[in-house]
């Protein structure tokens, strides 16, 4: 950013600095009101609660970057936009916390409980690289194969079926060799 | 008979009291007619004698109101009489006065209806209490002959 | 007149009932929490006949420590003026002793020597006074320097004296003391008994006659008043224990309809007793307000009523909060005015 | 005993003070009685001992006293604390007076100034005696209608003698309240009223001031429990306001000061 | 007698519909000493304030009482009705039908019976009441400016530019205060000596004001418009007069490691000395407690190089005596001092610093020219702690209160050091941000988004030394209590702004209230937030309570302006609702018998002490006196005065006893 | 009006029936629908969780093909979608660098792009007021869900916390909405599949306040909050421990029955919980204001 001025160097590498230089996101707008978490469906859920992971970046002690990446609040957020919605400081977190994500992602340090939503991602990911539309048959199978959740929604496929909502094949594009490139090209360089 | 009307003297405070009870009027909240208020410019300037006084005098139950501690319109004469009330009341508990007809209550300017509520249950509490027969009157109980020896 | 009865200890229930019954109000000796006083009484029970002296006088019988005198009332602009009617109910004074019977002299002489007080004289009127010999006496007492004594039937219309635990011996000195009698034939024995038992002995300490006549001599002598007086605390204790202490004042006080005038007792020993509107007080120090209550019992009611303004009681030394002793100093000032002739 | 009188003996030859006011023996055993010692030979008649219970603070403040010149006061710890409520008071100057302090063993000590007497005070124990707290217990322990009707008793003996008033040391108003017509404060009579508000305005006007002598209960003739009122008021001060009266020199007056956070829970 | 007039008001509807005005009317015309008594529709109206007149010329009324609205309402209406016609106001009262009787209560008897009821006690007291007149008290028109700091300097110019003259006494030896001290000054940055200096100048310049610096105030004495003050002129040892300014001496001076008062002790200083190059005015004292000459007789060095000769050394303090009409207090702060730090290691360890000596490690003049380096080896510190509330809101230290500015130049101190060390790192321990100004929110926020100060909230509970760095102890109470550690090179303190010292006694000197902390304590919290309650006396800025720069000017001014009003007239003229004490007769001249415990009870200092005397001179007794020109009339003396010797006007022991009594 | 249309996957798939009763309503409502050509998914959840850039170029190929089509307002029925694309055009729109960037991943020329439209821009309260031949007499919650509202700056409806488009519409076609306070909570969305127990949590409160203020139907207009609330209502039941039965119905299929269209053209019969109403509908519980 170039309002941030003669500081830009002054922490380097930090995760703040990293998530604000890909988002634009400063987490230092944060004041600790605590709206987010007040508002966010999941907080109950999170290890860390949404202005924590915040305070966190902004902390910046040692670890305090390392701990933000390996919680499994950055994956149970459901991107509601709720806290963004009414943060006083307009920080945009759900942003934040994509940016969080794909560095979890990349470092190896996702959550033991994010497994499955991270196969969930892959899945549903690998079904547009393959076809470029969503097949939900393809992503449910590849889903549980990853996950070896076998048994999960069992009685709801059928039903889906039933009802006609379930296509057996997918209904690729034409022009599937080019979704395959956007794949490609925005595969991330591994650092 | 008719149901006894108690007699209640009020001394309070011009300035937050006093106001509170003109606000009482302008906000039409209606009160027992019971109350006679002494208008004082201070609830430091009242006397505790004053209150004797009264009681002397035929009164069946007393308020004491004035600015709440931090508003009084001279700073402090609430402090003081603050004290002057509690020792006061102590002498009264010890002598056996009872304290259910003697009531001290903060009442500012903005609380109209807070004057209105305090009139009116102190009216009440005392008129269950029945008529002050306990407490001397003035001239009343000057029968030489009772005094003989 | 004289006549001797008997009258038993037993029978005193007897007495009081029918005097009651009689419409008299009967007041005697009675002991309330450690102190006796004279109360008013309807039986026997209560009596508390072997005292040495109550701490109050028995003047209040006929001079209350304080009287209404008149009501104003106030109906609008219209302002009547009522007189109170002076209480006086028909009273015996059962069991004072004989310098509280004597005192009844100096009281009447007050409040009779030019026109009687309205308030007082129908009390003294209606009294009767059942005197009791002083069986003991302390050392405050000093009625034989004053022209008393122990048995003194001076003031008593019926004076009574033990003749032994049981018994005492009634004389019936006056009409008055007759009439009594005759409204209780019952409680009184006829008899004289055999010989009353030993008084108490009061040894006289100076002569009153003499100090009145040298009193005036001291006037002047400004050190002795002061060396009297100077522990004196201005209170009023002496004078209103005192049984022929009279001064009184008159004020008046309202209410919203009704005003009174009240005569209450006062003290000559007071600060403000003779402060003038003006500021002035012609009796600014205790001395002289000590000198003037001396002069006033020993020397100006001689003079001008011929009775002492003193019985003896030794009430005022034995309340004194600073241990003023009269009798100690009007020995003293005797002795001094022996001494300065 | 030697030395108090030793002490008023050295104090008048020296010329130090002109008059000591101290004890002698009373017209009985029970009774001591104040003394005006002004030369060194009567020094020798001058006692000290449980008979001595008029606070002789109270002569400083009698004209004819104070004419003698500078004074010595024989003091016991009641009496020294009317010194420092008098300076409080500006009854007295610091140098007015020399005590001469007995205390309950019958050390004699002398206290040249007030500071002194600050200091003496201070190491005393000061409180209610069990009789006393009991007899207040007592009464506060009566049910409200047997209290009222016990104090109306005690009271209603009350004939307005103003013994009480004459020795209090601290009832030194040149125009006492129940003098004052106009209005009448105090109904004239010693009736019922008048007899109630005499010695409630007693009470309070005394209240943070009493120094805890008990002259006012000696003195009434009528025997009447004064002392009490006075006793239960400043204990009150001392519990509401952390004030004492008679500890300090200096004006600590616990009517005339106050704290913004003074504690109460009876005003609404 | 009373000639009481007694005028019942309908007040249209408004009580005519509740009562019975008529029969009210009738039972008030049955009091004794009423003459005359009517009802009328609108008695405030110019026809019924007519019908009062008339009947006071008519009927020779010797009181009037209006059974109308509320006192506060109407009785200035009609008390000048009554003062139209030649009745003094004061004997005029009112009875309040309306708002404290129609409006609150049904109609009934028991209403008609209580309006009466409230006419009849009024009647009753005005029987009592007394002609009374305003109080009138001259004015001196001079204003005493105690302090010189940027409050006294605002005041002064303020009152002096209204055309008043201004005396502006400073104890240093030169004005401008802590301000002068300072860096750049919140939220904007400017540099503080470039806006203080000019005013400073202009404080020496302006006609109007007499400058005493190196001056205290010695005793004072008076009352409002007409106090009279002592000035104690400290000896300089240089004669202001002859001295030029030129420097000369100071160059010379051999003593020269004296720690600077001025620079926070960060700097040495001579013993003859200006406190810094700006100061007014330009000259010279000697320090005498670190002179050689007056150690050891022996130097006058700066004698001996003095051009103008103009070096005194045997001056000697001076009393000026003055009479000003009004007072300003405006005597500063300081701040916590060493000892009380001992957890953070403030006096032992050189790196740890007050928030002021960072001020002047910051401060182009200060001892580094601005750059900030560290105390004990003068290196940049890499990263420096600022720790807010040091000593603030800490009841253990006995200070519950909030030191205010800290906040805010804690976040300017971290800025700053950021804007001159762009690799530095810049950590905030903090326990709430209290930035309630214009302006002040976003400052704060600017430091935390742009300048990256680290913020962390919570208290530091210990700092001690390791491996030459400064070990901070905390936690981040926002994470749950984390605790914390820095490794710092320089801690600043944001130390607690305390009263001066000597707050205690200045305030006695000058008989004003000061509250728990010491600080000086406004007449009311809200309404009457320069004055003091001593009437005539003023206050503005830190000594009053901690405050900051633009605070500390805004209260000047407002001290200034209530000066400005004082000063707008000749005389001034009071209520005459104020307490007096009685006399009487001699020998006693007045029932008081001046035990003074009154004096204490006084909100307002009002009681003074008066010797009664007799023809020869000799004192009789001391007695109380009310100072009219300063009582207020609350009457908290006359409740507490046991012998009834001391009355308040207009609401008079007889007046209000006869008011219970009718009841 | 000529619209373009996005329909998204889900409306292939799992929620056809919102896509049914869009085409069945269109023509009576006077829109005219042109799917754009060769469109592909969004990118949801899993794009913008992961890879931000994918999260990007995958909705703007869409918005580059749509343009390519000449279409000039797109409407995007799925709320999800709806929000993917419009957080796209939005970012692409003020990064001019990152459109180039964008432009060159996805290997097409990207202009202005489309004017990306939601279900409740496009319906008009005139529009289906006018039309109505059976009105839908009930009560229903309109449930707007995250991504019609969310993130304000980018929704275009009136009132983000407490959006009134929606009630309006039902309203037009003769409901009565309900005033409640779960209009624009998350129902869980993306964790469907992963963590149907958060999601059964979440929903079940949505439901329980619909219920409470008396509603007999919900109405959505997002496939997720469809699933979530229908599909998922067996796992809602056993988290709540308790049956409910309240249908929940896509706004299309509200306004598409109001028009007097057939049940089965709707796609009524695909929900998991059957639509069923009572002849003469009474609230069964007052509602709580």
């Amino acid at each position: 950013m170039s309002d941030s001025g003669h500081h830009s160097g002054v922490h380097p590498q930090t995760l703040a600095d990293r998530v604000e230089a890909d988002t634009g996101q400063s987490a230092f707008r944060c004041y600790q009101c605590g709206k987010c978490t007040a508002g966010c469906p999941l907080a109950a859920e999170m290890d860390l609660a949404p202005h924590q992971i915040l305070r966190l970046l902004q902390l910046d002690l040692p670890d305090t970057g390392q701990e933000v990446l390996a919680s499994a609040a950055i994956w149970l957020c459901l991107t509601c936009e709720t806290c963004v919605s009414r943060c006083p400081q307009e920080v945009d977190l759900p942003r934040i916390m994509d940016r969080l994500r794909d560095e979890s992602r990349e470092r190896g340090l996702a959550h033991p409980k994010a497994k499955d939503i991270l196969a969930f991602h892959d899945a549903f990911l690998g079904s547009i690289a393959r076809s470029g539309r969503l097949h939900e048959v393809g992503l449910i199978a590849a889903y549980k194969l990853k996950t070896m959740h076998l048994l999960q929604d069992v009685a709801v496929a059928p039903r889906l079926m039933a009802r006609g909502k379930l296509a057996p094949l997918p209904h690729g594009i034409e022009d599937r060799g080019a979704v395959a490139r956007i794949f490609a090209k925005c595969r991330r360089e591994k650092p | 008979m008719a149901e006894f009307e108690p007699k209640i003297v009020a001394f309070v405070c011009n300035w937050c009291t006093y106001a509170g009870a003109d606000l009482t009027g302008t906000s039409r909240i209606k009160y027992s007619p019971n109350v006679r208020m002494i208008r004082l410019p201070c609830t430091g300037r009242i006397d505790f004698m004053l209150l004797l006084q009264a009681f002397g005098q035929g009164a069946d139950g007393i308020v004491v109101s004035g600015c709440h501690p931090g508003d009084c319109h001279y700073t402090s004469g609430n402090f003081h009489a603050r004290r002057r009330w509690m020792l006061f009341r102590r002498l009264l508990e010890f002598l056996g006065v009872d304290l259910r007809r003697v009531h001290f209550a903060w009442v500012s300017a903005a609380e109209g209806a807070k004057w209105a509520e305090l009139v009116n249950q102190v009216v009440e509490d005392v008129r269950k209490l029945g008529p002050y027969r306990e407490f001397p009157r003035r001239l009343a109980a000057a029968d030489s002959r009772a005094e003989v020896a | 007149m004289s006549e001797t009865r008997i009258l038993n200890r037993a029978a005193l229930g007897e007495l009081i009932a029918a005097l009651t019954a009689a419409g008299q109000r009967v007041l005697a000796p009675v002991e309330d929490d450690g102190r006796v006083e004279f109360r008013e009484v309807t039986d026997a029970d209560r009596l508390a006949l072997d005292y040495v002296q109550t701490v109050t006088s028995a003047k209040a019988v006929v001079f209350p420590r304080f009287e209404r005198m008149l009501r104003f009332a106030m109906r609008g602009k219209d302002v009547t003026v009522e007189e109170v009617p002076p209480a006086s109910p028909p009273t015996v004074l059962l069991g004072a002793h004989p310098c509280d019977a004597a005192s009844f002299a100096t009281l009447r002489a007050v409040f009779t020597w030019d026109s009687g007080d309205a308030y007082c004289e129908p009390k003294l009127a209606a009294l009767t006074v059942v005197g009791l010999s002083c069986a003991r006496g302390d050392d405050f007492c000093f009625c034989t320097s004053v022209g008393g004594g122990p048995a003194d039937a001076r003031g008593c219309d019926i004076l009574l004296s033990a003749l032994d635990e049981k018994t005492y011996r009634a004389e019936i000195l006056t009409e008055r003391g007759r009439a009594l009698v005759d409204l209780a034939p019952g409680a009184f024995q006829p008899g004289a008994g055999a010989k009353p038992r030993p008084v108490a002995a009061i040894l006289p300490r100076f002569a009153a006659a003499e100090l009145t006549e040298k009193l005036p001599e001291l006037f002047g002598d400004a050190s002795v008043w002061r060396q009297q007086s100077l522990r004196c605390l201005g209170c009023g204790s002496c004078a209103y224990v005192c049984p022929t202490c009279t001064c009184f004042d008159i004020q008046d006080e309202r209410s919203r309809y009704d005003a009174m005038r009240v005569r209450t007792w006062d003290a000559c020993g007071f600060g403000h007793f003779t402060l003038h509107a003006s500021g002035h007080n012609p009796r600014g120090k205790q001395s002289e307000r000590w000198r003037q209550r001396v002069m006033h019992k020993f020397a100006y009611q001689p003079a001008r009523l011929q009775v002492l303004g003193c019985v003896g009681c030794g009430r005022c030394s034995r309340s004194c909060p600073v241990d003023m002793n009269l009798g100690e100093h009007l020995e003293r000032l005797a002795a001094t005015a022996a001494g300065s002739e | 005993m030697d030395t108090l009188q030793t002490f008023a003996s050295a104090k008048l030859a020296a010329g130090e003070v002109k008059i000591v006011i101290g004890y002698q023996a009373g017209s009985d055993a029970t009774r001591a009685r104040p003394a005006f010692v002004s030369d060194t030979a009567e020094a020798a008649s001058l006692i000290y001992d449980d008979r001595c219970r008029q606070n002789l603070a109270v002569y400083l403040l009698k004209p004819e006293v104070r004419a003698a010149g500078r004074a010595a006061v024989v003091c016991g710890p009641a009496t020294l604390r009317t010194l420092l409520q008098y300076a409080a008071e500006n009854r007295i100057a610091a140098d007015a007076v020399v005590a001469i302090a007995v205390d309950a063993d019958g050390t004699v000590t002398e206290l040249a100034d007030l500071e002194a007497v600050e200091t003496h005070v201070a190491r005393q124990p000061r409180g209610l005696t069990p009789e006393q707290q009991a007899e207040i217990d007592r009464i506060d322990a009566l049910p409200l209608g047997e209290r009222w009707q016990w104090w109306s008793r005690e009271l209603g003996r009350c004939f307005k003698c103003y013994a009480c008033r004459a020795a209090c040391p601290l009832c030194y108003c040149s125009r006492c309240i129940t003098d004052v017509n106009q209005p009448q404060w105090i109904p004239v009579a010693a009736d019922p009223l008048g007899n109630l508000e005499w010695n409630v305005v007693r009470a309070m006007h005394l209240a943070g001031r009493c120094v805890d002598c008990g002259s006012c209960a000696e003195a009434c003739p009528q025997g009447i429990r004064i002392d009490l009122l006075n006793r239960v008021l400043a204990r009150e001060a001392v519990v509401d306001f952390g004030v004492a009266a008679g500890v300090s020199r200096r004006k600590d007056y616990a009517l005339a000061s106050f704290k913004p956070d003074d504690k109460e829970e009876f005003i609404r | 007698m009373s000639r009481i007039g007694v005028f019942i008001c309908h007040c249209g509807e408004n009580i005519g519909a509740t009562v019975d005005t008529a029969a009210v009317a009738a039972a008030s015309a049955d009091l004794p000493g009423v003459v005359h008594s009517v009802d009328y529709k609108y008695m405030c109206s110019d026809p019924g304030q007519n019908l009062i007149k008339d009947a006071i010329r008519e009927k020779k009324l010797s009181g009037v009482v209006v059974a109308a609205c509320s006192p506060r309402m109407h009785e200035p209406t009609f008390r000048r009705a009554c003062q139209e016609v030649g009745l003094n106001p004061y004997l005029c009262e009112m009875a309040n039908l309306r708002e404290h009787c129609s409006w609150v209560h049904e109609q009934g008897e028991a209403t008609t019976e209580k309006a009466a009821d409230l006419v009849r006690v009024m009647v009753e007291k005005v029987k009592r009441n007394r002609p009374l007149y305003p109080i009138n008290v001259p004015i001196t028109k001079t204003a005493l400016v105690l302090g010189g700091g940027i409050a006294g300097i605002q005041a002064a110019l303020d009152i002096a530019g209204a055309g008043h003259r201004v005396i502006l006494v400073e104890r240093e030896a030169s004005i401008g205060g802590h301000m002068a001290q300072l860096s750049e000054t919140f939220p904007t940055l400017d540099c503080s000596q470039c806006i203080l200096t000019p005013r400073m100048v202009e404080v020496a310049q302006h006609p109007n004001i007499t400058l005493y610096t190196y001056s205290e105030l010695e005793r004072v004495e008076g009352f409002i418009g007409n106090f009279r003050a002592v000035i104690r002129k400290k000896a300089r040892s240089v004669d202001e007069s002859a001295c030029t300014g030129c420097g000369a001496c100071i160059q010379k001076c051999p003593t020269k490691k004296i720690p600077s008062e001025f620079n926070a002790d960060l700097g040495p200083r001579t013993a003859i000395y200006v406190p810094f190059p700006q100061a007014v005015p330009n000259k010279p004292v000697i320090d005498r407690d670190h002179c050689t000459y007056y150690r050891t007789g022996k130097c006058k060095v700066c004698e001996k190089f003095c051009p103008a000769n103009a070096i005194r050394f045997d001056q000697e303090d001076l009393l000026v005596e003055v009479e000003v009409g009004a007072i300003v207090v405006t005597t500063g702060y300081q701040v916590a001092g060493a000892a009380e730090f001992g957890e953070y290691g403030y006096g032992e360890y050189p790196d740890v610093i007050t928030g002021l000596q960072f001020e002047r490690l910051a401060s182009a003049s200060g001892p580094t020219q601005g750059v900030i380096r560290r105390p004990s080896d003068g290196k940049v510190p890499e990263t420096v702690v600022f720790i807010a509330c040091a000593g603030s809101r800490d009841a253990a230290r006995g200070r519950d209160y909030c030191s205010k500015i800290c906040c805010m130049y804690t976040a300017k101190h971290a800025m700053l050091y950021r804007h001159k060390v762009h690799e530095g790192n810049a950590y905030v321990f903090y326990m709430d941000i209290r930035a309630g100004g214009k302006m002040y929110e976003e400052f704060v926020r600017r430091a935390i988004e742009q300048d990256r100060v680290r913020y962390v909230r919570g208290r530091v509970s210990r700092i001690f030394e390791r491996d030459g760095k400064l070990v901070v102890k905390g936690t981040d109470t926002l994470l749950a209590g984390r605790p914390v550690e820095i490794q710092a090179d320089l801690v600043v303190l944001a130390t607690a702004m305390i009263p001066q010292p000597d707050a205690e006694t200045f305030a006695q000197k000058l008989k004003i209230s000061y509250d728990e902390d010491r600080f000086l304590s406004e007449a009311h919290p809200k309404l009457r937030p320069v004055e003091m309650n001593t009437a005539g006396i003023y206050v503005a800025g830190a000594c009053q309570a901690p405050k900051d720069i633009p605070e500390t000017v805004a209260q000047a001014s407002g001290a200034a302006a209530k000066v400005s009003g004082l000063f707008s007239k000749d005389e001034l003229s009071r209520e005459p609702v104020v307490a007096v004490v009685n006399r009487c007769a001699p020998p006693d001249f007045s029932t008081c018998v001046g035990c003074f415990l009154c004096e204490s009870a006084c909100p307002y200092q009002a009681i003074e002490h008066e010797e009664i005397r007799a023809r020869d001179g000799s004192a009789i007794k001391t007695v109380a006196k009310v100072n009219q020109g300063v009582c207020q009339g609350c009457g908290t003396c006359v409740a507490l005065c046991r012998s009834k010797s001391i009355d308040l006007q207009g609401f008079t022991n007889e007046q209000v006893f006869s008011e219970i009594v009718i009841l | 009006m000529k619209l373009g249309l996005f329909p998204g996957c889900s409306l292939e798939g799992s929620s056809r029936e919102y896509l049914e009763s869009l085409t069945a309503i269109a023509p009576k409502l006077g829109l005219e629908l042109t799917e754009v050509p060769d469109w592909n998914c969004c990118g949801a959840t899993a794009a913008h969780s992961l890879n931000a850039k994918l999260a990007l170029a995958l909705p703007a190929r869409n918005l580059a093909l749509a343009e390519r089509a000449g279409i000039t307002d797109l409407l995007v029925p799925c709320s999800a979608c709806y929000a993917r694309l419009m957080a796209t055009h939005e970012e692409l729109d003020r990064d001019e660098e990152r459109k180039r960037e964008i432009a060159d991943i996805i290997e097409l020329p990207l202009q202005a792009g489309p004017k990306i439209v939601s279900i409740l821009d496009v319906l008009s309260t005139d529009g289906v007021a006018g039309r109505v031949s059976r009105p839908f007499a009930h009560r229903v919650a309109c449930y707007y869900g995250c991504y019609l509202t969310r993130p304000p700056k980018l929704s275009t409806l009136a009132r983000t916390e407490d959006p009134r488009e929606m009630d309006d519409l039902v309203r037009a076609a003769g409901a009565e909405p309900v005033a409640w306070a779960f209009k624009t909570e998350c129902c869980g969305a993306g964790l469907s599949i992963t963590r149907t127990d958060l999601v059964a949590e979440l929903a079940g409160r949505v439901l329980d306040d619909a219920e409470r203020r008396g509603a007999e139907a919900i109405v959505v207009a997002c496939p997720m909050c469809h699933t979530n609330l229908d599909l998922r209502r067996d796992a809602i039941d056993a988290h709540r421990g308790r049956r409910s039965r309240l249908p929940v119905l896509y706004l299309t299929q509200l306004i598409g029955l109001a028009l007097g269209l057939d049940e089965r053209a709707l796609g009524l019969h695909r929900h998991h919980v059957p639509v069923r109403f009572r002849p003469d509908p009474q609230p069964t519980v007052a509602q709580e204001i």
